[in-house]
């Protein structure tokens, strides 16, 4: 706990805020960058490289690129006019609340923080690979499972449409 | 600074330069004109920058697509009243410094079709011109000495006082107004500020 | 006197730095290698720009520039002072932030790309482990700052620019990971610095670069392919197509922006380059183990120049593609050839040393590279297409 | 095979690159202000008033008949006729343009006024450097401007201006004889009037005119 992690932290969360208040969905999309950017930086300082650059690749690369994508697409870009709240805003909060909660109880419970280790021991990408493909590879394997099919799913959609076009 | 104690200066190994001269320099060798063309015209302008005249040698083959990159807008070939509320747009979006060689008799005055309805009388009623370059088309080679005469031009501009560049002066019009289609003609028919309707004493 | 040559940068730092006092030694070291990036490469950025007007003249049977300064080496700074004294436009409905953060970001992270390429033997800035990594999660987000810069432009050709280039660098940015993912898996690591050590051995005389292997060399022109790509390079310089959408996602950005704009896309092309003679090229190992006592930096920046040299060549040779063929090109040709690059790697690694795993290992390259010629790129595939107008 | 021709683009502008150093034929540009690429001779790009000898205003062969001006289609020629005669070249009295301008700004180099001048007084310049910031001062050639001597002309047309010098050479040998005819004409006439002492002062005219270019045949023809 130091100087760099409370303004990491207050990155991060200022950039979540923003993301959740800002009325135009694109600066809500680039502040969620700025948020995502800031729990890299968060991985970073506790020196776990492969997590903090994977975070920055796949979620300010990625994920980001394909928020901005879908709300331009969707001609989201433009501010609306009656404000941005939903009228169903009571049911995310209560979604959002529950998913804190969720979170919140897997971290307290989780051993680190009941045994008050003091240092964290480095992990190299190496140990990484050999652990992803060793014990965990089931469970790699399911995920790219799933995200082919999520694939092949969006391949058969684009292509229904065309024809539908046709 | 004195000329003759800057040529002393010279001939010691001293250089000496002042803002106003490194500033003119850095522009004047630095023209990227922009990347339009309007009729035959055109077609010359084409060829000076092509292997035989190389327009690149004077630094100017950055030809800018955007308006906004550009410095120098070769106004080659006709302007028709339909097209000129365009050029002049495309004028106002242009950054400072920026200037306009008037490429050809159309261009300048309207040339052969001087007398027809439809075409404008030369674009120096709505934008200031620089460089007049006359000919129907100008050659080649004429164009790169109305690039050299710019050059020169942009070289003795002081930045102070009278006669200073347009866009160090901040009582100077930046934006021009764009002519709309009227009933008849193009309304208004000229920029009164750039286009002080003159008279020729023969 | 030869390792001191070589070593002279760092001797240099040391010496600098151990002129402060050791409170603050650490930041001055950093600060001091910071300043070395920060001036070089702008330096190299000037240079490859006179460079490639006139080697583009020369290609196009013509001088280039060459009246400012003695054979016109002045041309750069001339066009820097035009640039940075130039009115500085934003427009009236362009989100001002944004519009003035996204050249920032970019040459930003164009910057930081720069910290893990070794540029000679012990130059460089951080050795870290995920170092290649780090490169490619920088280099992501420069395609962030070219949606910003389109986005906040407020310009219909800035958004179709931005659209368009961020839909290239992401389907280019899966054939370069991949080709880079197959000197990973024979080296074993990913840093950078471990890269170039270990191609920097010689058997008679004779360099061990990843590209004198089959599946280097394929992995190389795919690379080669997926960087000209990713920079925004001609044949691949869609986002910035004049014929099309003006000037791409820059539309509206005038002077000091678009010079910045300009240096990040020619710090894109300097990094990328680094990484390529890094992962490929042997970094800053020298061609023939006799020229070892020439610097390993003077290799390093030579094989960049040379890459850069190469790019300038192809842009004067090649006309544009269109959007269809590009994004054909990343998923039909490239992407399969650097997945099959994979395999082939591997073979390369499971084979063992002997002649068989460089005849199995050219063998699956060139039969590939032969069925794509004959199937899945010809003509048909990359040709007219059918439009479907608008109703 | 795939990638053939980007193989072969890149020869062709690694040839010319290279070619550029060594040969001639890759590296065709002209270096404008410093070398010139020679004009063809019909090259033309705004006329020029012809003045025979040395004196621009004297030998202008210009008449003022101003054909030139009605027959421009863009209408750039204005001339004004003098009101009073002076002896041309050849010392003949003659209707000189008091004023004769052309907009360079409109002309369209079309030659019209070339062609259908029937004293050969205007013929197409070949200079291009014309390029001004002056809109009005500039691109307004008046008649000083616009003289150029034949000499010039043989220069930039050789061809034509030779072919030029014959026809006048013809045309004045005819004129030459016809005025001597005429001479003699009305030196019969005049022996014939002396008897008649009436008409004489109205025969006195053409005597006058017709022995002036007499006096000195050889003053054009260089």
């Amino acid at each position: 706990m130091n100087l760099v992690f409370y303004v990491l932290a207050g990155l991060t969360v200022l950039g979540g805020l923003a993301a959740v208040l800002l009325k135009n969905t694109v600066h809500c999309a680039l502040a969620l960058t700025v948020a995502f950017a800031g729990l890299a930086l968060l991985f970073l300082e506790l020196d776990a490289q492969f997590a903090g650059f994977a975070q920055i690749l796949v979620y300010i690369g990625a994920v980001a690129i394909l928020v901005v994508f879908a709300i331009l697409l969707t001609r989201g870009s433009e501010t609306p006019e009656d404000g941005v709240f939903s009228h169903t805003w009571l049911a995310g909060l209560a979604v959002a609340a529950a998913v804190f909660a969720v979170l919140g109880w897997a971290v307290i419970q989780s051993a680190p923080a009941l045994t008050h280790e003091s240092a964290a021991p480095v992990v190299t990408v190496n140990q990484i690979g050999n652990a992803l493909l060793g014990r965990y590879v089931l469970p790699l394997e399911i995920v790219a499972l799933l995200l082919t099919a999520a694939l092949v799913g969006a391949v058969i959609v684009a292509m229904h449409e065309k024809e539908e076009t046709k | 600074m004195e000329e003759g104690l800057k040529i002393e200066l010279g001939k010691q190994g001293v250089f000496v330069t002042t803002i106003e001269e490194l500033y003119n320099w850095g522009r004047k060798n630095s023209v990227w004109p922009m990347q339009f063309g309007l009729a035959c015209c055109a077609i010359e302008m084409i060829a000076t920058t092509m292997a035989r005249y190389d327009l690149a040698r004077f630094g100017a083959e950055v030809f800018r697509p955007s308006p906004r990159q550009a410095d120098l807008m070769i106004i080659s070939g006709t302007v028709t009243k339909k097209m000129a509320p365009q050029v002049v747009r495309l004028y106002n979006q242009m950054a400072e410094p920026r200037y306009v060689i008037a490429m050809g008799a159309c261009a300048i005055s309207g040339g052969p079709f001087k007398q027809g309805y439809n075409v404008l009388k030369g674009i120096d009623r709505y934008i200031p011109v620089d460089v007049h370059i006359p000919g129907c088309p100008p050659r080649p080679e004429a164009l790169l000495q109305a690039f050299m005469t710019l050059q020169k031009k942009i070289e003795e501009q002081p930045l102070t006082g009278e006669g200073r560049p347009r866009h160090l002066d901040a009582e100077a019009q930046g934006e021009f107004p764009v002519p709309v289609q009227g009933e008849h003609d193009l309304e208004p028919t000229s920029n009164k500020l750039v286009w002080p309707l003159p008279v020729v004493i023969r | 006197m030869v390792s001191t040559l070589d070593q002279i940068f760092v001797l240099l730092k040391h010496w600098l730095v151990g002129l402060l006092p050791s409170v603050l030694q650490p930041a001055a070291g950093v600060l001091l290698s910071v300043v070395a990036i920060v001036c070089v490469f702008p330096a190299l950025f000037a240079l490859t720009v006179l460079l490639e007007r006139k080697g583009l003249g020369r290609m196009q049977n013509r001088l280039g520039p060459n009246r400012v300064g003695p054979f016109g080496i002045l041309q750069p700074i001339a066009d820097a002072i035009k640039s940075l004294t130039k009115e500085d436009i934003v427009p009236l409905r362009a989100d001002a932030l944004i519009h003035f953060l996204a050249p920032l970001v970019l040459v930003v992270a164009v910057f930081l790309e720069f910290a893990v390429v070794p540029m000679g033997r012990n130059m460089v800035l951080v050795d870290m482990d995920a170092s290649l990594l780090f490169f490619f999660s920088i280099g992501a987000s420069t395609e962030l700052s070219v949606f910003m810069a389109g986005w906040s432009s407020r310009n219909k050709y800035s958004l179709m620019g931005a659209m368009r280039a961020v839909a290239q660098m992401i389907s280019y940015e899966v054939p370069l990971l991949m080709s880079s993912v197959a000197v990973v898996m024979i080296t074993g690591s990913l840093s950078l610095v471990k890269i170039v050590e270990a191609q920097n051995q010689y058997t008679y005389g004779l360099p061990h670069w990843n590209i004198f292997t089959p599946w280097g060399c394929a992995g190389f022109v795919m690379f080669a392919i997926a960087a000209t790509a990713e920079t925004n390079r001609s044949p691949f310089d869609l986002p910035e197509g004049e014929s099309e959408l003006v000037a791409g996602y820059f539309t509206e950005y005038s002077g000091f922006k678009f010079a910045l704009f300009f240096l990040g896309e020619y710090l894109g092309m300097f990094s990328i380059s680094g990484l390529g003679t890094a992962l490929f090229l042997g970094g800053w190992s020298a061609p023939f183990s006799f020229l070892w006592w020439v610097p390993s930096w003077i290799w390093f920046f030579g094989k960049v120049m040379l890459s850069i040299c190469v790019l300038i060549w192809v842009r004067g040779t090649l006309p544009r593609l269109r959007q269809d063929q590009l994004m054909n090109f990343a998923w039909k040709f490239v992407l399969p050839m650097t997945l099959l690059n994979l395999v082939d790697v591997a073979l390369w690694r499971f084979l063992g040393e002997g002649w068989l795993r460089w005849v199995v290992c050219s063998a699956v390259m060139l039969v590939a590279y032969v069925a794509a010629a004959l199937t899945g790129l010809r003509r048909d595939h990359i040709g007219p297409r059918s439009y479907r107008y608008a109703e | 095979m795939l990638g053939e021709g980007i193989l072969k683009g890149l020869a062709e502008t690694a040839r010319n690159a290279v070619g550029s150093f060594v040969s001639k034929d890759r590296l065709t540009t002209v270096e404008y202000p410093e070398e010139r690429l020679p004009l063809p001779e019909a090259s033309r790009n705004f006329p020029f008033l012809v003045y025979d000898g040395t004196d621009w205003e004297k030998g202008l062969r210009c008449v003022a008949c101003q054909i030139c001006e009605k027959e421009c289609p863009p209408k750039c020629i204005y001339i004004d006729k003098s009101k009073d005669k002076k002896p041309d070249a050849f010392g003949r009295p003659q209707i000189y343009p008091a004023k004769f301008d052309i907009d360079i700004s409109v002309c369209m180099s079309c030659q019209i006024c070339v062609e259908v001048c029937p004293f050969e007084a205007i013929k197409m310049d070949t200079q291009y450097e014309l390029s001004t910031d002056d809109r009005f001062g500039g691109l307004l050639l008046d008649r000083k401007e616009l003289a150029k001597s034949n000499e010039y002309y043989h220069q930039i047309h050789p061809t034509e201006a030779s072919e030029v010098d014959a026809k006048l050479a013809a045309e004045k040998v005819k004129a030459d004889a016809k005025a001597k005819a005429a001479a003699g004409a009305a030196a019969a006439k005049a022996a014939a009037a002396a008897a008649a002492p009436k008409p004489a002062e109205a025969a006195a005219k053409p005597v006058v005119l017709a022995d002036a270019p007499a006096a000195k045949p050889q003053g054009e023809g260089d």
